[in-house]
């Protein structure tokens, strides 16, 4: 009794009024139609001239409807069919756009969660996605603001280095915080946390009393990052920083930090954010 | 498309049985119970006739000898082993393969063992013997041949084998010293009795087709062997008339069927896979007739029988055919279902059905 | 150097706490010391040493191969040994083992 | 010819760029005919077009195509067995969907396809059938009909040449089944070559498990019947002889002293030869080394038979490999926990020597924690190093805790406002946040509790609580009396090794009981006595031993856990009790686990106070102590003042256990968010002293005994726990096996957000 379902779209419209139907179910944003009635033209005019706009509106609707993996697949689809199409862009940029929210379920989305301390796995499919389209249509008016994304991306990638050094300190496993501040120093450049990754590098080198490593990364701090905290005025290094859960007395402890001594307790600053404005729509037809 | 619902429609209906003016009539002598049936196995289980006694060989094992003429029980064993192929009495001496891959020898006299050997792989078809030597083809394709007196390995030969073959197995023929064997890769061989030296091998039948369903080409119904011709038919293949010493192929023909063939007036008579009973010319391999109002009956391999060809079906419906022209001449109902081929000694019919029951049919 | 958080002082005063175990870098035995040669090349040296874990980002001529261990809660012991290169081969070797000389 | 421009007419669908890609003439070059053809050949290639005309228009190259229709409809009638969706799912994945460009090689490809996965499914019979019906605008319309026919299914597995082992022994091995009463509820009686090769796996180290080092098998036939429906299939064997052990001995560079290993060796001389201990003792000399940081040990046992005695000498050969290090430790999946509460469980640290125990451990901890359905790691080695390895852990998170929300009205109560979240990784941060805010005409709870379980990197965990409760109104189970509490308290704990760990907490309590018109007589006389108001200051001492394999639904290893609770001298009333509570698992077979769960309580008082107040005693029944009984009704109970129903007034002593067999539902793939269990519970309250102030029994009190074993109530029944976002949720069908007095039987119980 699995009947095939019936489709909903008359059979009688033509393209036109079913390309119109589409685009008004998208403005008053219901994609739910909207992906149904495009998939419907798209199936009964495959030759129309409107055939590939509309598997361009399906990929703004599909991440409209939060459903990632739809996005990809339907904009591989649409680069598959139409390698050197002039909207190609947009579909290489919106592969980029839903796997960077594919993880966010729902509870995520509207909470003040940092994402610099999560999975990073998704953060480096998108950059790769994003730098793809760079290389292959490095003047797309999304090129902009793809490469803002990917230097936020960066970004997070570094503080989530960082987030595990920090604990590595805590630990005292210098080595491994050590090899944690070069992986940034060396892969992770121009992103706000390569002077903490220099403080880390620093400390640890001390700590482990190596001291021309250690001054050989002091040297390059201060000349790059002056300002760094880790430095005071005249220069020299005062510390990466002291963590206030590593060895608090019983007395601190137990009098939740009235009396007793827990050490200097100066956590990381906020790491930059993504950038949250308006997600562009397709390019009309011909733009 | 309930959980349960029988969603699998039977894919090929047996035709209902026509009315007919019946030639000749037919009667039942006697019958017999003699043990358990085949069921729905594809054993290769009927009876054998020596002297006047005829043997039979229940699928669990018990063994019995009843007088042909009156079916009076001379005796009966049980053996407790499942047997899969047999039996046959030939010098005084009755053979039988069982499931668990061992040749079994009685004294045809009373039943008692002479010898039993083990063997490479379940005995499903009928173990021969010529003077002193046994052969049994297992259904690994192994033919063996075991010293009669002592039930000693002379030789064997094995075969390779497709992934997937049709169960079933056929029965090694024995005639002026060479053994002729038909085996699952469609091919026909023959060996020296002696020594087991491979004499001749010829292809009866090629696979085609993508999928291993389509590509089975086994040939499952024993060689018949007529003058110096070796006929032989495979499954989704062809019948064919190989020349006993060279093994050239004088002629094939496209049929496809997995149940053994007889012979008279110069014809071939056999059992296609959709139980089509056909007459083919041993010579020329033209089809003579074919009869196909029995058409999915499942019906059993043919046997010449006085001028008829007889066969039995699914409800357990005994048809005579002409041999001349295939017509219905005859019908008669014993039991149930009807796997085993017919045997005819002298004027008696004997009919085993599957659920073990043994018939002597006359002609009125 | 710098103020530290773990001056012996302000021990943990927690009776009985259990710590783990932090381990370090890679095991360094006076017989794999004593394998290098002047003028060795650096996979030779891989092969002797096993891959150093502190490569010097800002100085591609030395390897530091330290081996840590802290015990749960005791102090931290270290033992450290350095490699000097000079146009990609062994050149010197500092650190607390030392090759004995032949 | 100098080609001047090249013009391409019949484009419908296809891009022009990809005809041009395709295309190997570009304008200005000098063509001749041949390249011309090799042109039409490489457009032909694309599988786009159906015909290709190559012409000339003076210079110009006209290349002028006729499109393949595109499939606009695939529809597949007659098939029942196996759904359309999964049918078409198959077609897509080999390139055949709606949209996509028509050739006749796709309708075979179609066909086979489709056959392909009804022989999958056993139904040898199927034949397919399929017909092309043009439809205007180049397109396609494909209807496919299916016949079925029956499924196969297999009649009989024979075994040929075992005599050692009987019939049904080596059948039971196999997964494939002959067919039989209860076949068409499983698929095992359906052929499938892997399911095959797996049975001759199994039959194989069977018989090498047992000492039959020669067993072979020679030749497996599989055979169909002429209808299709049946399938036979025979194995036939040499079993060979059975071995014994001569003597073991160890080569190679062992690194642990060879003592120590020696004893790690299973195989003992003269024992029966068996692969399977050879095996388990590779597997544990090769962890052995790993826990010295050989991660890449390997350690193989080679038999060398010797056939006349029927013995076989055994050599373990250990190559140690390099010392592997870990370079990096990644973890993936962990889209709501923040990494560091991760990595705060490592045992093995980064660029550190690699430890195979460290590594396990660390992943035990991660599934102890509750956050985890499920916890995968791999030890990948770094490429370009020769002993350099990451480890990355893969976790699939799960609800870990429960949020309710109620709002209700009843004609008693009035309107019901209510909500509580209570998470044991609150916003992914490890912390453990539970927030309860109820409020109705008659009653407001609120409580707040956090506790950060890493206050300090090594695990120091600290919290503190506070709960205000206020109730003016009669009717609860407890007897009829309503206390009003409110109270705090402030929480710590440390490990004290791997598996233990102690933890202390102190706080304030205070209650004020109102009494209502029912209260029984020996409430009233105790508050008589001692007041209204209680005031206590209590200290709890206690200490916690887990070896679970899971924080939620373990399924394996044991916990228990001890606490002393006294209310400081000065308190209105000065109590102790002592709490002792266990849980052990012991797995019986591959999906049956029993577990046994036990727990103890005791309260007397100290200093001038004589009788515990009621409000502190212990109650028994319902959830979590004995299904079947109403919540709180077992145990001692008083008459209320008139009418002559029993409020439960608690004991001091309660002694409570239960006895389940943990089993999996049948249906459900996802068993690790679900645990069914058939269990056995037992247990009761009772009183040192059955309030008989006057000598003799007090005739108000019922159901009031002393500790003892023929007192004990049992009840027996099937209990379900679905973890779910909202919290787990529990039902259990329970038959009171011996209720006594004035005991009140429950049948059905179930729970949303409570532990269990």
């Amino acid at each position: 009794c699995a009947s095939t379902p019936d489709e909903e779209v008359p059979e009688t419209l033509s393209e036109a009024e079913m390309y119109k139907m589409a685009t008004h179910s998208i403005d008053n944003s219901r994609y739910n139609d909207a992906i149904k009635t495009l998939r419907t033209l798209e199936s009964r005019y495959p030759f129309g001239s409107f055939a590939e706009q509309s598997q361009l509106d399906i990929i703004y609707a599909y991440f409209m409807n939060s459903e990632p993996e739809a996005v990809r697949a339907a904009a591989d689809r649409f680069l598959r069919l139409h390698p050197n199409h002039p909207n190609a862009d947009y579909a290489l940029y919106m592969k980029g756009l839903a796997s960077n929210t594919s993880a966010m379920g729902l509870l995520e989305r509207y909470l003040p969660l940092d994402y610099s301390k999560r999975d990073p796995g998704q953060a480096r499919q998108s950059f790769s996605e994003f730098s793809e389209l760079l290389n292959r249509y490095p003047d797309s008016r999304y090129a902009p603001d793809a490469r803002q994304r990917m230097v936020a991306l960066r970004n997070r990638l570094a503080a989530y280095e960082i987030h595990a050094a920090n604990y590595y300190m805590k630990r005292k496993a210098y080595v491994a915080a050590t090899n944690r501040g070069r992986y940034v120093v060396e892969n992770l450049q121009k992103t706000p946390a390569v002077p903490e990754a220099l403080a880390i590098m620093v400390e640890g080198y001390q700590r482990m009393g190596l001291i021309e490593p250690a001054n050989e990364a002091l040297e390059v701090l201060r000349l790059n990052y002056p300002e760094s905290d880790a430095l005071n005025e005249k220069g020299e290094f005062i510390g990466y920083q002291s963590f206030g859960d590593v060895n608090p007395s019983l007395l601190y402890t137990v009098t939740f930090g009235l009396l007793g001594d827990s050490g200097v307790n100066k956590q990381l600053e906020g790491i930059p954010d993504l950038s949250q404005e308006e997600t562009p729509k397709p390019p009309a037809k011909g733009q | 498309c309930g959980m349960f619902s029988k969603d699998e429609e039977e894919v090929r209906t047996p035709k209902p049985l026509t009315s007919f003016e019946a030639s000749v009539e037919m009667k039942q002598v006697w019958s017999q119970s003699i043990g358990e049936g085949v069921q729905g196995g594809y054993e290769r289980l009927k009876p054998s006739v020596f002297g006047d006694v005829i043997y039979s060989a229940g699928a669990e094992g018990t063994v019995s000898a009843l007088e042909a003429e009156t079916g009076k029980r001379l005796w009966s064993r049980k053996l407790g082993v499942q047997v899969g192929g047999g039996i046959n009495a030939m010098q005084g001496m009755l053979l039988l393969g069982t499931l668990d891959g061992r040749v079994l020898a009685l004294n045809a006299e009373d039943g008692s063992d002479l010898w039993e050997t083990r063997v490479s792989s379940e005995v499903i078809s009928v173990p021969q013997v010529s003077g002193d030597t046994v052969v049994v083809q297992t259904i690994d394709d192994t033919v063996t041949a075991i010293n009669a007196e002592n039930g000693k390995i002379i030789w064997s030969q094995e075969n390779l084998q497709p992934a997937l073959t049709l169960r079933g197995s056929s029965s090694p023929r024995i005639e002026k010293g060479a053994v002729f064997a038909g085996f699952h890769s469609g091919e026909a061989r023959a060996y020296r009795i002696e020594d087991g030296t491979p004499l001749w091998v010829s292809k009866v039948a090629l696979p085609k087709g993508s999928s291993e369903l389509e590509r089975m080409v086994d040939i499952n119904s024993s060689p018949l062997i007529v003058g110096d011709n070796v006929f032989m038919v495979s499954y989704q293949g062809n019948a064919a008339a190989l020349d006993m010493y060279s093994g050239r192929v004088r002629w094939n023909r496209e049929i496809s069927s997995y149940k053994s063939m007889s012979s008279g007036f110069g014809s071939l008579y056999l059992t296609d896979q959709d139980s089509y009973v056909s007459s083919i010319d041993q010579r020329t391999g033209a089809v003579g007739w074919r009869q196909d109002q029995l058409e999915y009956r499942q019906v059993s391999a043919p046997t010449a029988y006085s001028s008829y060809v007889a066969v039995g079906d699914l409800d357990g419906y005994v048809h005579l055919l002409s041999q001349v022209d295939g017509s219905v001449a005859g019908r008669y109902k014993v039991g149930t279902a009807i796997k085993a081929q017919p045997v005819a000694a002298g004027d008696l019919l004997f009919v085993l059905d599957a659920k073990g029951k043994l018939y002597a049919l006359d002609r009125k | 150097c710098a103020s530290s958080t773990e001056s012996g002082s302000r021990l943990i005063s927690f009776p009985g706490a259990y710590k783990i175990d932090i381990q370090q870098g890679t095991v360094i035995t006076q017989e794999m010391v004593d394998q290098l040669r002047p003028g060795m090349t650096r996979n030779q040296v891989q092969y002797v040493m096993g891959s150093p874990l502190l490569e010097d980002a800002f100085n591609r001529d030395r390897w530091d191969y330290v081996y840590s261990m802290q015990p749960g809660g005791e102090k931290r012991t270290q033992q450290t040994v350095t490699i000097f290169f000079k146009d990609d081969r062994l050149a010197s070797v500092k650190g607390d083992l030392r090759p004995t000389p032949q | 010819f100098v080609v001047s421009d090249i013009r391409i007419d019949g484009l419908q669908r296809v891009s022009a760029g990809t005809v041009f890609n395709s295309l190997p003439i570009e304008v200005g070059d000098d063509v001749l005919s041949p390249q011309v053809a090799e042109a039409a050949r490489s457009l032909f290639r694309t599988g786009y077009f159906n015909d290709i005309q190559m012409g000339r228009d003076g210079n110009v190259l006209v290349v002028s195509v006729v499109e393949r229709p595109s499939i606009s409809q695939i529809k597949i009638e007659g098939n029942k067995a196996i759904k359309t969706e999964d049918l078409m799912k198959g077609l897509s994945s080999s390139g055949l969907s709606e949209g996509e460009i028509f050739q006749q090689a796709t309708l075979e490809a179609i066909r086979l396809e489709l056959e392909r996965q009804y022989v999958s499914q056993g139904r040898y019979g199927a034949r397919i059938s399929a017909d092309v019906e043009a439809l205007p605008r180049n397109r396609v319309k494909l209807t496919i009909n299916v016949k079925e026919g029956k499924v196969a299914t297999i009649r009989h597995i024979n075994v040929v040449g075992n005599t050692v082992f009987p019939h049904e022994e080596v059948l039971d091995l196999f997964e494939l089944k002959e067919t039989g009463m209860f076949s068409f509820f499983g698929s095992s009686d359906k052929y499938s070559r892997e399911k095959l090769s797996g049975d001759l796996e199994r039959l194989r180290s069977y018989y090498l498990d047992r000492g039959y080092i020669n067993f072979n098998i020679r030749s497996t036939q599989v055979s169909i019947s002429p209808d299709k429906q049946s399938v036979f299939i025979t194995v036939n064997i040499d079993e060979g002889e059975k071995y014994t052990i001569n003597e073991v001995n160890l080569s190679g560079d062992l690194i642990i002293d060879e003592e120590e290993a020696r004893n790690l060796v299973l195989a003992k001389p003269d024992q029966t030869f068996s692969r399977r201990i050879i095996t388990t003792t590779e597997e544990i000399l090769s962890r052995r080394l790993g826990n010295e940081g050989y991660t890449f040990a390997n350690v193989s046992g080679i038999p060398t038979p010797n056939h006349e005695n029927k013995t076989v000498d055994l050599t373990f050969f250990v190559e140690p490999g390099r010392r592997a290090y870990v370079r990096r430790i990644n973890f993936s999946g962990n889209t709501k926990t923040e990494d560091e509460v991760l990595r705060r469980e490592m045992r093995q640290m980064e660029g550190a020597s690699a430890n195979t125990e460290n590594i396990e451990q660390s992943k035990v901890r991660l599934e102890r924690l509750g956050f985890f359905r499920q916890v995968d790691v791999e030890t990948p080695p770094v490429p370009g190093s020769s002993d350099q390895i990451d480890v990355n852990y893969t976790v699939e998170e799960q609800p870990s805790g429960s949020i309710t929300a109620s709002v209700g009205y009843s004609q008693s109560d009035g309107l019901l406002l209510g909500g509580s979240i209570s998470q044991s990784n609150f916003l992914g941060t490890g912390n453990n946040v539970s927030i309860g805010l109820n409020k109705s005409d008659v009653s407001q709870l609120y409580n707040f509790s956090f506790t950060d379980p890493y206050y300090t990197v090594d695990g120091v965990s600290r919290g503190f609580g506070l709960n205000y409760r206020k109730y003016d109104y009669k009717d609860s189970d407890i007897s009829s009396y309503a206390a009003d509490t409110w109270g705090g308290d402030v929480r710590f704990g440390y490990p004290i090794s791997e598996t233990e760990s102690i933890n202390f907490s102190a706080g304030v309590e205070g209650t004020k009981i109102t009494t209502g018109k029912d209260t029984p007589d020996y409430i009233t006389e105790y508050l008589k006595k001692e007041g209204k108001q209680f005031t206590n200051v209590k200290a709890t001492l206690g200490w916690s031993e887990s070896e679970l394999n899971r924080g939620l639904l373990p399924t394996r290893g044991y916990s228990q856990s001890a606490s002393l609770q006294v209310t400081v001298p000065g308190s209105s009333v000065t109590f102790y009790k002592l709490n002792y509570r266990a849980q052990y698992f012991q797995p019986l077979t591959k999906s049956l686990t029993a577990r046994f769960a036990g727990r103890l309580g005791y309260i007397a008082g100290y200093g001038d106070t004589s009788t515990i107040p009621f409000f502190e005693h212990y109650y028994g029944g319902g959830f979590g102590s004995v299904r079947g009984y109403k919540d709180n009704t077992l145990g001692p109970k008083a008459k209320e003042k008139n009418g002559n129903n029993f409020n439960s007034i608690g004991g001091d002593f309660i002694f409570e256990g239960t006895a389940e067999i943990l089993f999996p539902l049948p249906f459900v793939k996802d068993q690790r968010s679900l645990r069914t269990s058939l269990f056995l519970d037992f247990g009761n309250v009772f009183n040192s002293s059955c309030g008989t102030s006057n000598g003799k029994a007090n005739p108000d009190i019922e159901d009031c005994y002393k500790p003892s074993f023929d007192q004990l109530r049992y009840s027996a029944g099937v209990g379900l726990t679905w973890i779910t976002p909202l919290g787990p949720l529990t039902f259990s069908l329970a038959k009171a096996l011996n209720p006594k007095g004035k005991d009140e039987k429950q049948v059905f119980q179930f729970s949303l957000g409570a532990p269990f």
